[in-house]
């Protein structure tokens, strides 16, 4: 299956103009800044801004078209928006039941396991208003989930969430998505949320879309000029475990790498990121240490990153790994192009974690 | 059955006819509709189904007639109102004390039209005229006490039983005749023949005992 | 004074307002829907007309109303045509009056309720596959209580009271168009004051008793609500 | 007819119908943000005490008006005994009526409309420095804009078009109690039909002229607002 | 100045009864999960929840007292809500107005300035309900500062902003309660948030305080077992830049640590955030490689962590540091109490972000 769009919506001053073909059978990030269209587009594709032009065709479904848009209803998304909008006047149990009753054929995920998965058991018979931010963005989950849909919208819907709960969710998400087969699209702020997620991204700048492909891509370090975080993602091929000493060793495309398994999502991820800043480099293998991944590398470029520091992208038998290193270390070990060196990853840093 | 309407001052009456006509014909069903002579009257030119109408003037059953709406030559005056000068609690009835004096429109209704008529000719100090849509509102104002003095019916007089020394009955001569007039609406048997009765001597009797003179 | 003649004018009374209400609830909801939530130029236009029934005396709009409903007027004539019943002296006749003269008392309302809800919620309800009437009745609806109830009280006890508009189009027949209020004023027109104050009495405590619990009502899942 | 005929009446009409308005909005606010927002146990006995002016004929609440307002009556010596003006036959007394009579039309919309709000943004307000009075006059005022133009509407039109109360306690006297909607019931009674359309078609125009813009405003800051 | 309070509030099943003395000249961080009470905590020392009962002492003044309680509007504080609870009939410009016009006395900063800081400029001329999600965050960051309160309350403010927005913006208020001196009290669930902002701390748990002392301690990994990721607070006693190469050189509880100047503000920190993770060990010092840090150190316990991972708490100088490794390496390095190793510690990592 597959999303593809052109749409055209101008509210003041504001113009979004974004064209796209996208996976819909996988989780698809939207990453931009503040402001820059992520919500206002899930709203045009579940079909809320009415004045919303051009068109919207998923899977053999024309959602949009000249002259004619498929009424939100009929659109079988399961939208989680940025403010929780859940129904005051029913209680946290009756907002499901309302998705649910509404919610069309194909297997069900019953109600109890959806409120234990998002953790919202004890919250059943409460009114909305009385719960805390984060107690509600669980429920607008929830309910989302409730109705079955074909494909979900998910709006920052981890944002008042706490770390623990957070990560406990991503899991959980990640789980539903997978073992339910429910695509999605998923917009967050979070690139290590995206990055861990998605499979495919869209990044948006100012109502344009700049990138749209593989996550892997779009997230790329030199890709993204902001002074974020730059990290690698880096695909992985089979996963063996290790169980007494809950490892698992994966063999990625940058060589084999011993990750911590409670780190990994039960299912084999399709990658793993390693932020540049957790990449140490050193001219020689270092036995006497406790950092486990020491990868033979060669150096393809080095990029100016700051001040103090640059981006080094290295090759690794044929996969790309980036490392954020001062510039004095750059300078010591005489980093340049074709320099061999040894990228050292603590296995503890590599938990596909947020 | 008869529908019958009937200007709200004269409905009390009415009713004791009624009363005494469906004693003489134990069959004889009868309804009345008390109201405004001016409501009634445009509910009338409206096709309300009504078999008579006691109007509280001459006018309206005349126009009536005239439009062709009532059936020509069953229009009589059934009586004529008495105008009296009420002063509720006082010991004795007395012009000079008015200081706010109630009376009906003198468009709206002919018991007004007689009051402005007296007042012009007795011996008012300067006083506030306060004007009602009705004779019975008139009433209403004097009896709440918001007028001290009001031009009424004297057979409003008699429905409440109010003490003589109270009223002062107005003389006929100072005023034009309230002559009151009823007409039939359909010529049915038994329309007319209550409008008959209402004619009677025994009729009559009712509507004198009541305050009222007769024509 | 017997029992009926308290009895049968409440009955139609209450017959009355019941119908009204009900009437003007669904065709006022519509109404005050899409005024609420309409662009279009001509809305103030429609607003100031749904206001207009309020500045003619109750006597006078049933003057005019009389006019029109007769057999001889056009919408007598029409419904004559249709088979339909007789407009004036009737009850249908009562319910057109004061359908036309409560109307305002429960479109406005109406219309501020639904003009406060905040469309987050709908749109919500619509991406859970809630079709557009679907979420009138479950979303809009159950949140705009507060103004249902108002329109409902305002609407049904304009109803009660009103007696200018019924008194001219309905005649006061006894049993078919002779309402509570027209009774009331009738006796007070006929100096029948123990009578008036006993029916007078009776309407009071009857439409105090009733709005007490619908309020009480309200009030038990305000918190709910908030 | 000359144009007295019209403006007098008129002129007092909008004179009673404004100040009437005026009043019952400064005495509806605080009364309506009480019921509003209490949760007293009384509420709902309150409620139904404010809704109750409207289940009588207003003739018949006039009668009993002019009973309490009289000067032998208990609020008429109150008032003479004060010092205050009469209050039968007085404009004085129609404002106390007309009051009495259109309250619900303004407590009950301007209540929903309290009662619609969120309290975050009070909240919000409180905790920048505003005072009760300064956070209702500076948030809640404006943003039940919508309640409060309905409050209004009804309120100043209902008092237009009101006639049984103003007719009872007022006394007709031209200039003084005399309203265009006695003018127009009155013609209607002597049968002068032309005079009666011809005023009735005035208080229509000029109703309309005076809510269209009312309403049209009110759409201008819709967007804004919401 | 102190802020004291003592202060129970029952809603529904939920019940509050947290009692604490807090230093009121600087930043308190509250942290917790999701419905432990620390929305609720602040809208009780706000003055918002009318049913609590008990004490609060602010300085001089009493909030709270047996019978008596000060009006919110009379606390001079500038809350800003979870959800930004902006004027919707006001502009964003007459928002701020709104609060700079019911501000007392005391130096102000100039609106201006604030709408620059918290990047709103763009924005002073709309309706609040056109924003996008995190533009209103900062536009409530914004009316907060422009009511020129006496203590800023924030309920994670930062939630629903971006991450490049969000680490400038940390920058901004950590400037703005310094040089301003507004002291604060900061809600949040993102521990690195609070460990950078804080001198203090408060942990909620189920409507009770856990824990009140100094951030560092409040925060430190031993007290939390909630699996969220563990690190090391570790002061700051002098400074000293290295302009050319864009680094500093910290005297701290450890020792000398070299780290990009660009990622410390302005003012020189109280403290620095050090993740367990981030942390590597070895048996001797590591010539070759670009890892600037390299701290003498000896070992002094070492905790279960997880399956695969044991927490190492490390003596440097008498300063504590933690260093999260697998299982294995704290095997193969015979790791134990006394044992003498080098902390390895990438200046990179020491940036104190979010
Ligand atoms: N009515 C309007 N007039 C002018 N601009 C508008 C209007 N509505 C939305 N915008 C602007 O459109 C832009 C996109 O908004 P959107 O909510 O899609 O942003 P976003 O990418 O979801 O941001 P965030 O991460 O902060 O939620 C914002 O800059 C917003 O200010
Ligand atoms: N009326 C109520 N009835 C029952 N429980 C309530 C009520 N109001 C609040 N609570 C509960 O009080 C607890 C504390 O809420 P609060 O908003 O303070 O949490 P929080 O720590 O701010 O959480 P979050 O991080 O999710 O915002 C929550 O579990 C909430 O469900
Ligand atoms: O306003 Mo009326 O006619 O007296 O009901
Ligand atoms: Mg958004
Ligand atoms: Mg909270």
């Amino acid at each position: 299956m597959k999303i593809s769009f052109d749409l055209q919506l101008r509210k003041g001053d504001f113009y979004l103009a974004a064209k796209a073909d996208l996976p819909a059978d996988s989780v698809t990030a939207i990453v931009g800044h503040s402001g820059a269209g992520k919500s206002t587009l899930l709203r045009c594709l579940a079909g809320l801004e009415k004045t919303a032009l051009g068109s919207i065709q998923v899977g053999e479904e024309a959602w949009l078209k000249e002259g004619h848009s498929l009424a939100p209803h009929f659109r079988r998304i399961g939208y989680v928006f940025q403010h929780a909008a859940l129904f005051h006047h029913l209680s946290v149990a009756q907002n499901l039941n309302y998705a649910r009753k509404r919610s069309l054929d194909g297997e069900l995920f019953p109600l109890e396991e959806i409120a234990q998965v998002t953790r919202i058991q004890h919250l059943l018979e409460r009114n909305p208003q009385s719960l805390s931010g984060g107690e509600r963005q669980r429920v607008a989950i929830a309910r989302a989930i409730a109705s079955n849909p074909q494909i979900l919208f998910l709006d920052e819907p981890l944002s008042a969430v706490d770390e623990t709960a957070r990560s406990q969710l991503l899991d959980e998400l990640e789980r539903i998505f997978r073992s339910f087969q429910i695509p999605a699209l998923y917009v967050t702020h979070n690139l290590v949320e995206a990055a861990r997620l998605s499979s495919h991204a869209l990044r948006l700048e100012n109502g344009r879309i700049t990138s749209n492909a593989v996550t892997r891509q779009v997230l790329t370090p030199t890709q993204i000029a902001d002074g974020s975080d730059p990290f690698s993602i880096v695909e992985i091929r089979s996963r063996r475990d290790l169980p007494e000493e809950g490892l698992a060793e994966l063999d990625t495309a940058i060589g084999p790498l011993l990750v911590s398994a409670a780190n990994l999502p039960r299912e084999l991820p399709k990658c793993i990121l390693i932020r540049g800043r957790d990449v140490g480099l050193s001219l020689s293998l270092l036995p006497e240490t406790s950092i486990l991944n020491q990868i033979s590398a060669t150096v393809r470029s080095v990029h100016e990153h700051s001040a103090s520091q640059v981006l080094v992208q290295l090759s690794c038998q044929g996969g790309t790994l980036y490392a954020l290193v001062t510039r004095r270390s750059a300078q010591r070990l005489l980093l340049a192009p074709q320099r061999p060196v040894y990228a050292l990853v603590k296995s503890v840093t590599l938990q596909a974690e947020a | 059955s008869l529908r019958i309407a009937v200007a709200s001052n004269f409905h009390q009456t009415l009713s004791k006819i009624a009363a005494a006509y469906q004693g003489e014909h134990p069959e004889a069903e009868l309804v009345l509709i008390p109201g405004s002579s001016g409501k009634l009257y445009a509910q009338i030119a409206k096709g309300a189904a009504f078999d008579a109408f006691f109007s509280a003037d001459v006018e309206r059953p005349k126009k009536l007639e005239e439009l062709k709406i009532a059936p020509p030559e069953t229009r009589f005056t059934f009586a004529l109102g008495v105008l009296a000068f009420w002063q509720p609690g006082s010991q004795a009835a007395a012009f000079s004390q008015t200081q706010t004096l109630a009376r009906a429109n003198a468009q709206l209704a002919p018991f007004g039209a007689a009051a402005a008529e007296a007042t012009e000719r007795l011996p008012f100090p300067p006083h506030r005229t306060v004007t009602a849509v009705s004779v019975a509102q008139a009433f209403t104002f004097a009896q709440s006490g918001a007028a001290d003095s009001a031009f009424v019916s004297y057979s409003q007089l008699r429905q409440l039983g109010i003490a003589e020394r109270e009223y002062i009955l107005v003389a006929p001569d100072l005023h034009a005749p309230i002559a009151q007039q009823a007409i039939a609406l359909n010529t049915r048997a038994e329309t007319l023949a209550f409008l008959k009765f209402c004619q009677s001597p025994h009729a009559q009797a009712i509507i004198v005992a009541d305050g009222y003179r007769t024509p | 004074m017997n029992v009926s003649e308290i009895w049968i004018p409440l009955a139609l009374t209450l017959k009355l307002a019941a119908v009204t209400t009900a009437l003007l609830l669904l065709l006022c909801a519509p109404l005050a829907w899409w005024l609420a939530h309409t662009r279009s130029r001509f809305k103030p236009f429609l607003e100031a007309i749904v206001a207009l029934p309020l500045v003619l005396p109750p006597s006078v709009l049933g003057f005019y109303l009389l006019v029109c409903l007769a057999p001889s007027g056009p919408i007598g004539q029409l419904s004559a045509a249709l088979g339909g019943p007789a407009l004036v002296f009737s009850f249908p006749g009562l319910v057109i009056g004061s359908l036309l003269y409560s109307l305002p008392f429960v479109a406005q309302p109406l219309q501020n309720a639904f003009a406060s809800l905040s469309s987050e919620q709908r749109e919500a309800a619509a991406t859970l596959g809630a079709s557009p009437l679907d979420r009138f009745f479950s979303i809009a609806l159950p949140q705009a209580k507060g103004g249902i109830l108002t329109a409902t009280v305002l609407g049904f006890a304009h109803t009660l009271g009103e007696f200018g508009v019924v008194l001219m189009i309905g005649g006061s027949i006894p049993g078919e168009t002779r309402t509570l209020s027209i009774a009331i004023y009738e006796s007070v027109e006929m100096l029948e004051y123990g009578k008036a104050h006993l029916l007078a009495g009776t309407v009071l405590a009857l439409s105090f008793l009733l709005l007490v619990p619908i309020y009480a009502l309200n009030r038990s899942n305000r918190f709910f609500q908030r």
